[in-house]
């Protein structure tokens, strides 16, 4: 099983998953309607470092981030 | 990276980051001070962080900088901000003007596009995602 | 624009800028410390300054700052400035941030190219002509 | 007559000439050997205004100032 967190503006709970690679936990998401405006525009974080690339794999307990277009300063 | 609950006490941040350097050699220190804009009737600006990889990201600037000789700072507020006061300041340290120079643009700049920080508008107390004002990330998209 | 007979007290100087723009709604405040630094054995720096031209050529860059919505700032110190002390602060306030990282970047330099301010190494007490660190102005060498 | 003044490190008290340009004045500043180290490098304002143009022309009580290379900051 792996987490997937939604930050920021996101108004969604976390969830867990099985998932091999990335390829599956975007294939699941997309399932959500809720997420249809997000994922285009969302960055992903895999423990906490950046990643882009769908084939990265994923092991038990590994915690995936969804991070929304980002405004500081 | 230092993060508060709170507006930025700018001129104790400005003058402990001079103190901290006072003997470094550092020939230029320039620092960008981002403060509230009364805009849009809004109240505050309200800010959310995912300290774990804004503090990778802030690491990796560290070691850029270091590589050439200089140093970067930054300091961000978390929660309400309100109008004239001051969510955001970074600065850098160098031996040289040029590259102090170069080395803020960047740096602030990337942290606009890349620091893991939602802006909200704050409005008869309400917080209101700034979407049309925010960027996606390096590398967004790729779960789409 | 203002000049100082020593070195700058750069926590004063930028908190007083902040306090006067606090309530102008400029989002974005960009100071330059230029500190003295050690190096070839020097005891200080020591600076001449034709206040007239300097304070045309400040003039001149208030207008063009005002003509984008900006303001600019400077201080400099007169005769010696220790090393590790502070000889220069200049800032940009502005609306916007790009505005302000370009503005600060090119008052900055021509300040270099075009300030009428003379720097010479001090050494044992002596005051020696920073010959190879200045720059001619703009339009030298027409009486040649 | 008008008046010349050397800025900076030119060490050079200033001197009265007649002069109807600014020629006028390079001419008598190149006979002058103490300058011609610095001429090729200095800029020159007339009343505080700087000026580029040999043909400007001068009149009596006017006042040029010779400046040498800068370095401010």
């Amino acid at each position: 099983m792996i987490q997937v967190e939604f930050l920021g503006p996101i108004a969604k709970a976390p969830i867990e998953m099985e998932a091999a690679t990335l390829a599956d936990v975007s294939q699941k998401l997309k399932e959500d309607s809720t997420l249809t405006q997000w994922l285009d525009k969302c960055a992903v974080a895999l423990n906490d470092t950046m990643v882009n690339d769908l084939s990265t794999a994923l092991k038990d307990g590994d915690r995936v981030s969804i991070l929304p277009p980002v405004c500081g300063g | 990276m230092e993060l508060y609950n709170s507006p930025l006490d700018t001129k104790e941040i400005f003058g402990r980051w001079l103190d901290e350097h006072a003997e470094s050699n550092y020939g230029a220190y320039i620092p960008f001070v981002g403060t509230i804009r009364a805009e849009d009737g809004i109240e505050a600006l309200s800010f959310d962080i995912y300290e774990p990889v804004l503090q990778k990201w802030f690491d990796d600037w560290q070691k850029r900088a270091k590589a050439i000789g200089a140093v970067v700072k930054m300091a961000h507020s978390i929660g309400d901000v309100p109008v004239h006061t001051s969510s955001y300041v970074s600065a850098v340290f160098s031996p040289k003007r040029r590259v102090a120079l170069e080395l803020i643009d960047e740096f602030v700049e990337d942290f606009k596009a890349n620091a893991p920080i939602w802006k909200y508008d704050v409005k008869d107390g309400e917080r209101i995602y700034a979407a049309d004002r925010s960027t996606p990330m390096d590398g967004a998209g790729v779960l789409s």
